[in-house]
């Protein structure tokens, strides 16, 4: 039974880890939460049926469009949102709260086109469950944390080994520095939403086709809990993003094993209480230096 | 700084006190108005309204009970209205929000020749205590609190109180030969208040039929049902009886379909409706419910209600839907009753008498004010709900 | 008699000492100056005085009273007070509440009084407004009062730094680098608005890289180099002084570049 | 004469329009004016605005239910009830000062959202006090001195009017004083302000302790106004409609929070209009759900006010002279 509400609370864990890396991108580059991101989820998940339903694709062709329009999505909200606030050197506050207008915006422009039910989402990889160790375990709960992990660490080589990822992290460092060495700093700004948006598109996807169902408030609690997660490894950095994750999703299944279901929020957010009380900077986050 | 801050002032005071006067005044136009109701030359419209969630997250109700109003009164309309007099049916949006829903009523309230409300989602336990004092007629098709007739004696439900649909949906698991119930319900009043019910129920009856080996409480939305799923599994569930709206029996079934196969679902009276079906498809199969509507029945009045909202709304009506469509109906058939006399006691005494005969059976109401409700279980076959 | 005594304090930060054991005074009335190649621990000795920083070694005295390793707020109430090396106002205020804000610790009402607007709230705010529009007048700022502090003038912000800094009642003064980013003939009002305070019975102690101002305004100088002090003296001794001339001094280019530069 | 009646009744039927148009909303604003408000006072620590507002309805419903379950349940008289509630928001702001005095930014802003939903899971699950899900009914109307203020007699109104004059009120003898300008030091520069010799912890404490306090406050209005409170009450829909407010308005001042409320509050209601105004229009000219659309109205406001006036309509720097107290002279000395 533990192990069975083990393996439930890593597989949602590990989409929770796929949607908190996009937090930490763009705050590590930027120094912005970014709250556009679980409207970006949710809309991933949306292009993906709109691909399928409307456009007649087949399902990697669509999970492809999916990529591509989402992507592009996250891009626009940094060039229309974000750039010309940058330019005009406006707060971090500013920048917040247009994040917060834009996800308003999407999510019920979402609601207007498609309604606020649950509408039926094509299933990729029911195989059917197998036993291990005396638990029930199903083929898609390997196959999605198998594809996050996948992803996760392709996302780290590439950040940690290409020069894109260098000039990336030169960004992160510090912005002035890279757009003097000749680094596009507007461009990688728009790479990391480019990366950060289509990350939260595979995890919108992994979890509608994992729960067979998708809705426009999907995003909702899945982004506050990729928050969560973000914040409690450290924000900025990538595995602290998964590590939070991984921490969240199993605290909620064995929330739900030993106390009930009503508990989740409660133990989720109790436990990032608690470890921000003793490590004020997440499990593996440094703290930022201030000059005086 | 000072100075601007005191006109603002002035002008918020001198705008609400307008707004408290208003207030006051609108009563009086009201008693003006329906002396003269009975004039038989007026043609003056009766209005009558449906205040449901039309955007938000239960905004699908809310629509379901637009429509289905919208057609009784139609049909009233068609036939002549009442007395001569043109119905109009005024429909408002509680956009999901108890605050939505009060201000509405508020609204409600200044109307004139107004005579009756059909529904509330969100805000019923709010908006009754302020009805009774108007004395304006309620008609619930969906409240199940326990306290929602409580409120006041303007207050009526159509829909089964707590008690009887835990009734039916037993029922249904007996019939099922399933009764190793695992429980699964919501965190809100209906779920847990549900679920306390079920348990004194299966107290009274010394537990021979049926056994609770799990009970489950669940946050609903979009949350993760596996943890639930395995918990279920390990104590040896053959029957889920699930306390919950169907956006969380859908997510549910599917998920269990793949753990628990041959997991016997029962669910509550709202999840007969058409997007239950549409979106679980095949997992829904076999997913049993108690009902008082059964779109399937050959009686003309279901079947031209039936044609009617299909025609509108592409859909099936629900049974939710299908109990704001009779409560509409004997709001009407009341004001109808008092033949042009239109007082308000008259008309809650009118219903509160009525023996109206509706798509979801008889509609005569007890003393507390709760409607008799008849349950048949029902079962999901071939895409659609057919008597077991 | 010497009103700030620092005797032998040492920073460490891990293993790099960026103090190491310093020693100087500041006798009441006199304009001092430290001065130093960049990253010589000018401002650490700074942070260390205003009780930023924690002293791993040694005492500073001031007034006859240990204050190393008191909080800030002791500090401040014992008669220190500082400005930065970048400006730091409260840019969302007024120019007058930027001195109020000086006049914190020396205005005394608590939070009741001034809820229920009480007599000795009254007082005591018509006292600190006074005050504050007295200094403001002092040092020219009188007809800025209105405005918004990240709305004046660069210069005239340094000065509103200072006039914070004078409100909170200090008898010592630090100002750290007060005419970093200054033209000549802002510096030039600079040195004599320090001047003029001098004059007016405050003790000054300052970081500056500006060798015009530092040589025509100080008392006496001390002269940093790797957290040490290499040398201390009047000014025209520190100008002939060999140690100074080899560390700081020793690229007399540099200090032409940067005269140009500025 | 007969023109003069008729005037008459078109006055009375423009009273009732506007009455019916502004009162409620007006209600809601005055509420969700309160909540604005002190979003002023919380230090530049918890720097996002959203997150402070989360924190305020999560005091917003401390002070509710502290004070509907003391009259509904034990019969307090309603003023004790009233200042029980509010010193209770109080004194969790206090706490939540204290808990996250060492973290920072991002830090401070998950913590204080973690607040919320934890505040909001107790009310859900202690239900054998706070009643959980199923909520608290027929809230009694306030009684004061014997006379009971209700929906109908308008009294609840003119209580909730006077809550925000007094409020109001409290703002600006608070801001306008020593503390006011240790709070707003704290918040521009915290360095600066420990140099200057303000005991920056202390004045975090006050600045939330205020902030929860008023809140609270607020939301001891909330019962008896609704006369039904459960735990679906106090949600992120609060947040966002007073978030609205303060953009709107102007961010960290007071006049900019009372225009926003007049301006936001009725949108919904005018809304509405549009939506009958729609349903007129030919078919080819509707627009699918209009009503939805408030929404994304919501969402715009934000983006362009960001974008083109980020301080709000009334925000930024005054034009007025400072007002200087009584018996203060300017003596020019040359």
């Amino acid at each position: 039974m533990f192990v069975e509400q083990l393996i439930n609370g890593l597989a949602i864990g590990t989409i929770y880890a796929l949607v908190a890396v996009g937090y930490s991108l763009v705050f590590g580059i930027l120094r912005l939460v970014n709250f556009t991101h679980s409207s970006v989820y949710t809309l991933g998940a949306f292009m993906v049926y709109v691909g399928v339903e409307y456009l007649h694709l087949n399902i990697f062709l669509a999970i492809l469009f999916s990529l591509v329009t989402t992507g592009f999505a996250g891009v626009m909200i940094d060039k229309m949102g974000l750039e010309p606030l940058r330019k005009k050197g406006a707060s971090k506050i500013s920048a917040m709260i247009t994040t917060i207008g834009l996800s308003y915006i999407i999510i019920n422009c979402l609601n207007i086109a498609f309604g606020s039910q649950i509408i039926r989402f094509p299933d990729l990889f029911n195989y059917g469950t197998f036993k291990l160790l005396g638990a029930t375990i199903a083929w898609q709960q390997v196959i999605i944390g198998a594809v996050a992990l996948i992803l996760l660490v392709a996302l780290s080589i590439f950040i940690n080994r290409t020069r894109i990822g260098l000039a990336m992290r030169a960004v992160q460092q510090e912005p002035s520095a890279a757009a003097i060495n000749g680094i596009n700093v507007n461009m990688i700004i728009s790479l990391t939403f480019f990366l950060g948006a289509a990350s939260a598109a595979i995890a919108g996807t992994l979890i509608a086709s994992y729960n067979q169902y998708l809705r426009s408030s999907m995003g909702d609690i899945v982004g506050l809990k990729a928050f969560a997660a973000a914040v409690l490894g450290g924000i900025g950095s990538l595995p602290g993003s998964v590590l939070g994750g991984l921490i969240i999703g199993v605290s909620e299944s064995m929330a739900v094993y030993k106390l009930g279901g009503s508990y989740i929020d409660m133990v989720a957010f109790s436990l990032l209480f608690l470890v921000l009380l003793i490590r004020p900077y997440g499990i593996l986050g440094r703290k930022g230096s201030t000059k005086v | 700084m000072k100075k601007k801050l005191c006109m603002l002032l002035a002008l918020l005071l001198v705008v609400t006190t307008l707004g408290a006067c208003g207030n006051g005044a609108a009563p009086a136009s009201t008693a003006s108005a329906s002396a003269s109701g009975g004039n038989p030359t007026d043609k003056t419209p009766i209005k009558v309204a449906v205040a449901g969630p039309l955007t938000g997250n239960y905004s699908e109700y809310g629509i379901g009970f637009d429509a289905a109003c919208k057609i009784m009164v139609d049909k009233w309309n068609k036939d002549g209205g009442i007395n001569g007099r043109p119905i109009e049916l005024l429909s408002y949006d509680e956009k999901s929000s108890t605050e939505e829903g009060l201000a509405i009523a508020q609204l409600l309230c200044g109307e004139d020749n107004f005579y009756g409300v059909v529904g509330h989602f969100s805000a019923s336990m709010a908006v009754g205590t302020l009805y009774t004092e108007e004395r304006v007629p309620l008609i619930s098709a969906s409240s199940s609190s326990a306290g929602f007739t409580g409120q006041g004696d303007c207050c009526f439900r159509l829909n089964a109180t707590i008690s009887t649909e835990t009734m039916g949906m037993l029922e249904c698991a007996k019939t099922a030969g399933k009764t190793k119930l695992g429980v699964v319900y919501l965190n809100n009043d209906w779920g847990r208040n549900a679920y306390d019910n079920l348990k004194t129920l299966l107290q009274e009856k010394g537990n021979e039929d049926w056994e609770i080996v799990d009970a489950e409480e669940i946050a609903g939305g979009d949350m993760d049902y596996n943890a639930v799923i395995s918990n279920l599994n390990a104590a040896g569930a053959e029957t889920a009886i699930m306390f919950c709206y169907y956006d969380s029996v859908v997510p549910f079934t599917i998920k269990a379909r793949t753990v628990m196969p041959d997991l016997n679902i029962v669910c509550g009276v709202n999840c007969y409706n058409d997007t239950f079906l549409k979106v679980g498809g095949k997992d829904v199969e076999g997913c049993m419910a108690p009902s008082v509507f059964a779109a399937v029945s050959d009686d003309p009045d279901v079947k031209y209600f039936v044609d009617e909202y299909k025609a509108r709304t592409t859909q099936v009506p629900s049974s939710l839907t299908a109990q704001a469509y009779d409560a509409m109906g004997v709001l009407l058939t009341a004001i109808a009753e008092n033949n042009g006399e239109l007082d308000k006691e008259a008309i809650l005494k009118s219903i509160q008498n009525n023996d109206y005969k509706g798509v979801t059976g008889s509609c005569s109401f007890s003393e507390n004010r709760d409607a008799t409700r008849n349950f048949s279980p029902m079962v999901v076959s071939n895409g659609q709900w057919i008597y077991y | 008699m010497a009103l700030l005594e620092a005797k032998g304090i040492t920073k460490k930060f891990g293993g790099l000492v960026a103090v190491d054991k310093l020693s100087f005074e500041v006798k009441q009335g006199e304009i001092v100056s430290i001065i130093g190649p960049n990253g010589a621990g000018k401002t650490t000795v700074f942070n260390m005085i205003t009780g930023i920083y924690e002293i791993d070694e040694g005492e500073i005295v001031f007034d006859n009273k240990v204050i190393s390793n008191k909080s800030p707020i002791y500090i401040v109430e014992a008669g220190i007070s500082r400005t930065f090396q970048n400006i730091r106002l409260f840019k969302q205020m007024r120019v007058i509440e930027n001195v109020m804000v000086g006049t914190h610790i020396k205005t005394n009402y608590n939070f009741f009084d001034a809820l229920f607007r009480t007599k000795r709230f009254r007082n005591e705010e018509r006292k600190a407004t006074q005050k504050a529009i007295d200094i403001l007048e002092s040092i020219d700022l009188g007809d800025y009062i209105n405005d918004y502090a990240n709305n004046l003038p660069y210069g005239l912000q340094r000065r509103l730094e200072i006039a914070r800094a004078i409100a909170t009642g200090a008898k010592l003064l630090i100002l750290d680098e007060p005419a970093a980013g200054m033209n000549p003939q802002e510096s030039e009002n600079l040195l004599n608005f320090i001047r003029s305070l001098q004059a007016k019975g405050y003790t000054i102690l300052i970081i500056e890289h500006d060798m015009n101002v530092v040589m025509n305004i100080s008392d006496r100088i001390y002269v940093m180099d790797y957290g040490k002090r290499i040398a201390n003296g009047t000014p025209s001794e520190i100008a002939s002084n060999p140690d100074v001339i080899k560390a700081y001094l020793g690229d007399a280019s540099e200090i032409l570049e940067e005269d140009d530069a500025v | 004469m007969n023109m003069k009646k008729e005037n008459k009744s078109l006055y009375t039927k423009a009273v009732i329009t506007i009455g019916q148009l502004w009162e409620n909303p007006i209600i809601k604003g005055i509420i969700l004016l309160a909540l604005a408000l002190f979003v002023y006072f919380l230090p530049k620590m918890a720097t996002l605005y959203f997150q402070r507002i989360a924190i305020m309805v999560a005091f917003y419903a401390i002070g509710a239910y502290t004070a509907v379950l003391l009259t509904t349940y034990r019969g307090t008289n309603y003023l004790v009830a009233v200042i029980l509630g509010a010193c209770l928001a109080g004194a969790f702001g206090a706490l939540l000062a204290l808990s996250t005095m060492r973290l920072s930014g991002t830090y401070v802003t998950i913590v204080t959202m973690a607040f919320f939903y934890v505040i909001s899971s107790i009310i859900l699950n202690w239900d054998s006090v706070t009643k959980g899900s199923v909520g608290v009914l027929n809230i009694p109307a306030p009684n004061l001195f014997g006379m009971k203020l209700t929906m109908k007699n308008g009294g609840i109104f003119y209580l909730i009017m006077f809550y925000a004059a007094l409020t109001i009120l409290a703002t600006q003898l608070i801001i306008n004083s020593k503390v006011g300008r240790a709070i707003k030091a704290v918040r521009d520069d915290e360095m600066a302000a420990i140099m200057m010799g303000i005991n920056n912890k202390k004045y975090k404490i006050i600045a939330y302790t205020l902030a929860a306090f008023f809140a609270g406050l607020a939301g001891t209005l909330y019962g008896p106004f609704m006369g039904y409170i459960n735990n679906a009450t106090f949600n992120y829909d609060i947040c966002i409609s007073a978030l609205v407010i303060v953009i709107l308005g102007g961010i960290g001042t007071v006049k900019g929070a009372i225009i926003g409320a007049i301006i936001i509050s009725p949108l919904g209601e005018l809304l509405r209009g549009l939506t009958t105004f729609m349903k007129g229009l030919p078919e080819w000219m509707q627009i699918s759900q209009p009503e939805q659309w408030r929404f994304v109205i919501y969402g715009m406001i934000m983006v362009i006010m960001m974008r083109f006036r980020p301080q709000g309509i009334l925000g930024g720097q005054s034009k007025l002279p400072y007002k200087m107290p009584k018996g203060v002279e300017r003596k020019v000395m040359k």
